[in-house]
């Protein structure tokens, strides 16, 4: 089953491309370039034929599970349904072909479609503004921090605002992007409800508070019933509300960050807007801003006047720019495709199946799992494994006997809050008999933690390769191929 | 359009299976002071070929540049992709993945991501690379935060010859934290290494220098090395894939850190993304290094198998104490940046880089024969090259884009003494009699004007 | 460009292994009177990027339908095909497998191809398909052959409004063997029963009966079939599968054989090919049918698993006396038939047929309603019909294409007594918008000659 | 492993599709047609959602080996790489999107693809002129032969040349072709060297014979040396001779079938031409003929005229047509692909890397296996299980064996004329290092026939399904879905 690298079926002078011959008068290279800046040893890289290639990605792809393989209930993941008319479209020459540079007058197309889409999201979100620069969701997250700062600076009290309160139940991303930039992380507790506690952000909140950093519904998956009263205690403290909108896909049309009180609002297009996750990226993490922030987004904006569409750059406020060029286009592309597919009551429809989807399976795997916050979900829930942790059955280990089953495993471990975590979002892509065959894989993996237990903590026994041994990865870093080893 | 399966039979079936009556009382929790009572004002739904339809016709109100001639270059570069590329990224198994959480039902990605790093790695003559940044701009952000935090110091150089948006991103990344940014000139468009030396000072954390370089200049990378490591400073460089096959690997000059833009190798131009950074560094670097790294390891039958690894970097274990808050990076672009290198190979890549380099070569020297038309700078140059053209670039570029010829880059725009100059950058892609249709053409419009 | 993997160190080691000298000794068995001692006179070679040019530049002279306004039908017919078809057909183990002669690493295509017989069986309601067929008209005459086989007679009847080219292969294949074929007249467009049973007579291997037909007019299919059954013959029915979403099913009013193009799902134009034939039948002829045939069975261990089946009919089994000569068929396009309509199930099937019934009415309408223009026949149509215009056909629909419109396909060339007829084909693709601008210029033009 | 039928996950009303709404005025069907024509009922076909669609084909081809999977030596059908580009041009609009009754002003291109791929084809083979119109090998084999038929009509020998030749190695399409054309088939024995049996011939040959059919190399990788013997004797007899392409990959720039005598040549285009065979079609049959065979191509022909390329329908002596329109258009344009990336030097070392490759596994597998025909082979050769089936082990179960490795089978029992026949061709596009792997899988097999023949007889022990029962398939035939079966 395991492919071998290519650098292991490489032949020297074998060759997998063609090129055209030069065309016009050579000179010797050594004329051109001065002898220093020449490489002396060839870069070591496989010599392979194009069969060898295709071959190789292609086998490999075959050990990989995507969406298109099965289910992929990775919670706060979103792992929904890409459409293929989605990548298709972003295929056309008249968007793949477009050089970021070429004179605004031959990209009215692009830049009416950014615009479009701005519009759109903000109407989703109920903010003023949008930027489609940052590349993904830590990106979008770090970029509104220093939208942030700004804000803050603009108004002289940049050197005071240095905290940003995250709730303990927070994505690791939300602390390390404040981290970033430049400012100092205060944890905010969770209450027993897996609420923010309010009692502990009143105390924590003050004159020297940025930011607060919510995701709502939470990493629970549960609704933040207080978010007013949040929102309300963050804003007379002077500090601003950043919405991580990973968890988006829960209230489409249903209820808006900017109604809620958010200042800023990054998205994941790759999760919520259905554009694929490419085995760990190319992202889009989108930003939006009331009002207040407008002038402080990153340049260019895109402006629409009497002849059309344009970059514009004249921003004295702006921060700057986070990205090279407009951000992940082709990405940014797709969520609009799939926005205008889906239209707005397709869109509400959309949180109505994930959160019934999610609820579905809450309830059906009850009996065989604790459930540490028990009640209506939004779009994921997330269960304890700590009942077969009494068998010596861990969730890594249900995790990996899932994968024998054919279902990509949930998100464990996160949030760090709940022991033993499972965290489980079915998305409204899957159908009811999915989400029964994978209630009863969860079923079948309970009674054998209680009846087979050695099975469940031997697993995957079914997948290309079995469990591997990360501490010797950690330990003895092989992070390339080097001849001989 | 919708992509929901459920029927209205089965929503009641699983809604009662829930013990409520109706969807609405799943969404009871939202407090009804935030909930929107209006449907949300969107256009649509499209059945999916009314929405073929619409795109087609957006794309249609956009001109790429295969229906122009572009010489556009600047950081994003048109390359002819080889059809295998597309073929193989578009595997759904690759594309409909997410990061590989689970390594047993991932080998696919973490070991393309493994040679996605060792060919990094052979490429800038470095120990060890990363799974991929998200562009070659904030690579160079992150390579700068690295050096700030290994050697604890205060103070980045970067070249003023380094790409004007990478420069920006810097800036705005570096604004919040207590540092500076200074900018070393460049005015014969290459770096002057001894000059480069003396602002080089025990501050330094790293002199960052672009190679080739904005203008397509091929810089004194030994000696700015020698520069930078005079005054134990780390030397960053910023360099293009596709010129690796003909020049010296970083690596080998000194440099201790390399990152750049992986577009040219796979990617299309797709209107600046998105694109893939790469990072390479020297060892001791490694566990400094912001994303994802793939390492090789055994399973428990002692079968060779890869995961993500040093893990312990990571936002998702250390939080607000990590290397980088990077979570999703650019995998599917590199996988095309892997695909095309691993067609390409060591052969491949350089004959590629010498057609680039004979090509722009022969454009500058029949440009630089027209009337009122020079060359910027003296120094040896790869794929792009600077020319002073009779009046301002930025006009003569606009008479040429009306005749479907986008001439190159007007640098008036990033460089207030160069608003008669254009950045010329030339690829495979532009044949003899292409290059010879630009050069009439620019012949003929200096005139006109 | 070259696709061989071996160096020249290489292919010296293996002629080593071989024991000879030179390649050149591999062709002694060559007699050197047949030995072409000269290089080909071909072109090329051409690099990847060089091709991908050359061949853009020839696609380039040629303007596709979506270029243009197209009205053409006439047996290939412009349908969108959602994205996820050619995603699917594009998969690799598809499109680069052999004929499934492995079945235990070909499941994939044996049970798509399953899938694909129980499709055509329900939509034509008969009881058994096969693998596919070449494409509609030699499925015809593969038909006619298994009539002509089972009833041991002599003769065949073909509408004459079948469609032309059909009945010109099923001319070619039959003059072979010592039958007779001829034609039903239609002088109203469609068939009369009563007519067509006069001419049936206990010679008569099998009616081949379009339906609808060339001219889109809807047939009398039960009297059709009463016809031909009164004399012992079989009713075989050319369908199209687009129109089986709304019309009876030809098994369910008495067709023996159904046959058909399957081009209008899943399939591009392609000028032309490559296509799909189907054919299905009636259980007690499925050991005469042609070509391949998948069954389900069980493997070793109980489960379920699909084989190619009733090989006896075969020619790598029985040679000369095979049902046919056919091994290569058309799977991938049955495949992508397949997929279209697993997408579509049998209510997408259905609002596409209706679509398509409506927006043909629509354009009728107009058209008729236009000073010289009126209807050729008056039955009822599906989704083409045949319009007389004002003056020669041809000449009006040259003067359309001018305009950027094909208005349908003159009839002249098949029909002497129609040169002044177009058929109007619409389809789904076609807005309202797009039949007014057809309506509109063939006002203006028909004015003006 | 198994992937259940669409049917066995419909949900009644589940939807993967979307229509644009009718934008016409809309009139009752029932008013449009006639009641008694309307469906009754709705085709039983499956309701199911775009993912699941996507997902069933996904799995289904997980299921499948293709040559972008691995090696896959299948003796006569030329297995070799498809190149990637060839797929990609084929897609593009300005030929996909051509209606075959374009005006021929607006498919100039694709009018100049086909003449200029006739020209270059009948350059390879040597022949006349050549038609496209063929979909397949064996649709080639009908087409010529109903020109063979054609010729003799118009020589008034129509009745008399009723006999048509086949060696008994030949492929079954050959008889079956011509039984299909309405000639009686005779048989003509090989000789021990396993070439045409020229004394045999001589007998069998006639006034009655319209022609032999050859394929050259033979079907069991062996050039007829004979072969200028063999086309004096048959066209001394008045009757012609027909080339079956199938193995033209041996011989490209080194002979050609026109210059051995041929008069009829049918190409396989998906084999010697590289375009895939898409699990079994389409292919493409080209037919070229020598001048005296000209008049009777089916029509219409391409013509290039003044005002550019016209297709010719004026041809009073043509068979007509075989097949509607053109052919396989979207094939032959791959195969005009290829070509041109190829060129003549390279096309000539496609066959010198064939035979080559040929020879190489011949050698290696020798020590083995029987092989009946041991000398210097051309771009395949047939090996012999003689010696493994004292063992009981057959040919099929080494073929099964072989699934287990990793590699395709090679061609079994076939030709008829080797008793436990493996036909293995292994084609250019495979390195040495896959040839070695197969060789060594080959000898691993011989070695477990001798040492553990349940082993090799179980097999395959590792694929999707084990051995199935084609029997019962035959027995019992299910060919389609039925509720509650
Ligand atoms: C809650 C939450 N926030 C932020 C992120 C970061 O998004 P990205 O991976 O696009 O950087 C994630 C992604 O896993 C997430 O789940
Ligand atoms: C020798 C030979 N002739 C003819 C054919 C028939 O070709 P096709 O399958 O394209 O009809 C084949 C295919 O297997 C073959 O190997």
């Amino acid at each position: 089953m395991s492919v071998p690298l290519l650098y292991e079926i490489s032949s020297p002078g074998r060759r997998g491309y063609s090129l055209p011959a030069a065309d016009v008068p050579q000179k010797p290279v050594e004329r051109l370039l001065p002898a220093k800046a020449l490489r002396k040893e060839a870069p070591m890289l496989p010599e392979v034929s194009e069969v060898d290639v295709v071959r190789h990605f292609t086998n490999l792809s075959r050990l990989n599970y995507g969406v298109d393989v099965g289910f992929y209930p990775l919670g706060s993941c979103t792992m929904k349904y890409n459409p293929k008319i989605d990548e298709a479209v972003a295929e056309l020459p008249g968007f793949a072909g477009l050089h970021p540079y070429q004179p605004e007058t031959t990209v009215q197309g692009a830049l009416a479609l950014l615009w479009e889409l701005e519009r759109d999201l903000c109407e989703v979100t109920g903010m003023a503004r949008m930027t489609m620069q940052p590349a993904a969701g830590a990106h979008g997250e770090l970029t509104g921090l220093f939208l942030i700062a700004a804000y803050h600076r603009a108004r002289g009290e940049g050197e005071q605002r240095k905290k940003v309160l995250v709730p303990d139940s927070s994505h690791g991303t939300n602390p390390a992007s404040a981290a970033l930039a430049g400012f100092e992380v205060v944890s905010v507790p969770s209450d027993e409800r897996g609420m923010v506690d309010l009692e502990r952000l009143r105390a924590a909140v003050g004159p020297d508070t940025a930011a607060l950093m919510l995701t709502n519904p939470n990493t629970l998956g549960l609704f933040e019933e207080q978010i007013v009263e949040i929102s309300r205690t963050v804003h007379a403290a002077g500090a601003l509300l950043y919405y991580d909108g990973a968890n988006l896909n829960a209230i489409l049309g249903k209820a808006r960050p900017g109604d809620m009180g958010f200042d800023v609002v990054h998205l994941n297009l790759h999760k919520t807007f259905a554009t694929p996750h490419g085995g760990g990226g190319p992202g889009s993490g989108p930003v939006g801003v009331k009002e207040a922030l407008v002038p402080f987004l990153p340049v260019p904006v895109v402006e629409k006047g009497p002849d059309g569409f344009r970059l514009a750059y004249d921003r004295p406020q702006s921060i700057g720019k986070v990205k090279a060029f407009y951000g992940n286009f082709l990405v940014a592309l797709k969520a609009y495709a799939y926005l205008r597919a889906v239209g707005p009551e397709g869109l509400e429809q959309v949180s109505e199946d994930a959160v019934l989807n999610a609820n579905y399976l809450r309830v059906k795997l009850r009996p065989h799992f604790a459930v540490p916050f028990d009640r209506t979900c939004m779009h994921e829930f997330v269960l304890s494994g700590s009942r077969q942790k009494a068998r010596g059955v861990h969730t890594l280990d249900m995790a990996k006997r899932l994968l024998d089953l054919g279902f990509h495993a949930p998100t464990i471990y996160f949030p760090l809050i709940v022991e033993e975590a499972l965290m489980i979002e079915p998305t409204e892509t899957e159908s009811q008999q999915t989400l029964d065959a994978f209630a009863a894989a969860m079923a079948q993996i309970a009674r054998e933690a209680e009846e087979e237990p050695e099975l469940v903590k031997d697993a995957p026994h079914h997948t290309p390769v079995r469990r591997l041994d990360e501490a010797r990865a950690a330990r003895q870093p092989d992070l390339r191929w080097t001849p001989g080893r | 359009m919708n992509f929901l399966p459920h029927t209205e039979r089965e929503r009641a079936e699983m809604l009662k299976a829930c013990g409520v009556k109706s969807v609405e009382e799943l969404f009871a929790p939202i407090p009804e002071a935030v909930r929107l009572r209006r449907p949300l004002d969107l256009p649509g739904p499209l059945s999916e070929m009314e929405l073929a339809g619409h795109l087609q016709a957006l794309a249609g109100r956009n001109t790429p540049t295969n229906g122009l001639l572009s010489f556009l270059g600047a950081g994003a570069y048109e390359h002819y992709v080889p059809a295998a590329v597309g073929q193989l990224t578009g595997r759904a198994e690759f594309y409909t993945a997410y990061t590989p959480y689970q390594p047993e039902v991932s080998q696919g990605t973490l070991q393309a991501i493994y040679e996605f790093q060792s060919y990094v790695a052979a490429l800038t003559g470095l120990d060890v690379a990363n799974a991929s940044l998200y562009d070659g701009a904030t690579a160079v952000a992150e390579a700068a935060a690295m050096a700030l935090a290994h050697t604890r110091r205060t103070e980045v150089l970067i070249g003023a010859n380094v790409h004007p948006e990478y420069r920006e991103v810097l800036k705005t990344y570096t604004r919040q934290w207590e540092v500076t940014v200074r900018e070393l000139p460049a005015p014969e468009g290459a770096l002057d290494p001894a000059a480069a030396a003396a602002q080089v000072s025990e501050q330094t954390a790293a002199v960052i220098v672009q190679n080739p370089n904005f203008f397509g200049l091929v810089e004194a990378g030994e000696e700015l090395a020698q520069a930078a490591h005079a005054k134990g400073a780390l030397l960053i460089v910023v360099a293009n894939p596709v010129s690796l096959g003909l020049l010296e690997a970083p690596g080998a000059y000194g440099a201790d850190l390399c990152v750049g833009e992986g577009q040219p190798l796979g990617n299309p131009l797709g209107f600046g993304g998105p694109y893939v950074g790469f990072m390479a560094a020297r060892e001791s670097l490694v566990r400094r290094m912001p994303g994802r790294i793939v390492g090789a390891t055994v399973d428990r039958d002692g079968r060779r198998g890869f995961v993500l690894t040093l893990q312990t970097r990571e936002q998702h274990i250390r939080r607000e104490k990590a290397t980088s808050n990077i979570c999703s990076n650019e995998a599917l672009c590199a996988l095309a940046f892997t695909v095309h290198l691993s067609l390409l190979g060591p052969q491949g890549l350089k004959e590629l880089a010498e057609l680039c380099l004979q090509k722009a070569h022969y454009a500058a020297d029949r440009l630089s024969a027209l009337p009122g038309f020079k060359l910027a700078f003296p120094g040896p140059f790869f794929h792009e090259f600077v020319v002073r053209v009779p009046g301002p670039a930025e006009e003569l570029a606009e008479r040429l884009a009306a005749r479907g010829i986008l001439p190159g880059l007007p640098l008036g725009r990033f460089y207030p003494d160069l608003t008669d100059a254009l950045l010329v950058c030339v690829t495979e892609t532009k044949s003899k009699a292409a290059i010879d249709r630009l050069v009439e053409a620019l012949a003929e419009e200096a005139k006109r004007a």
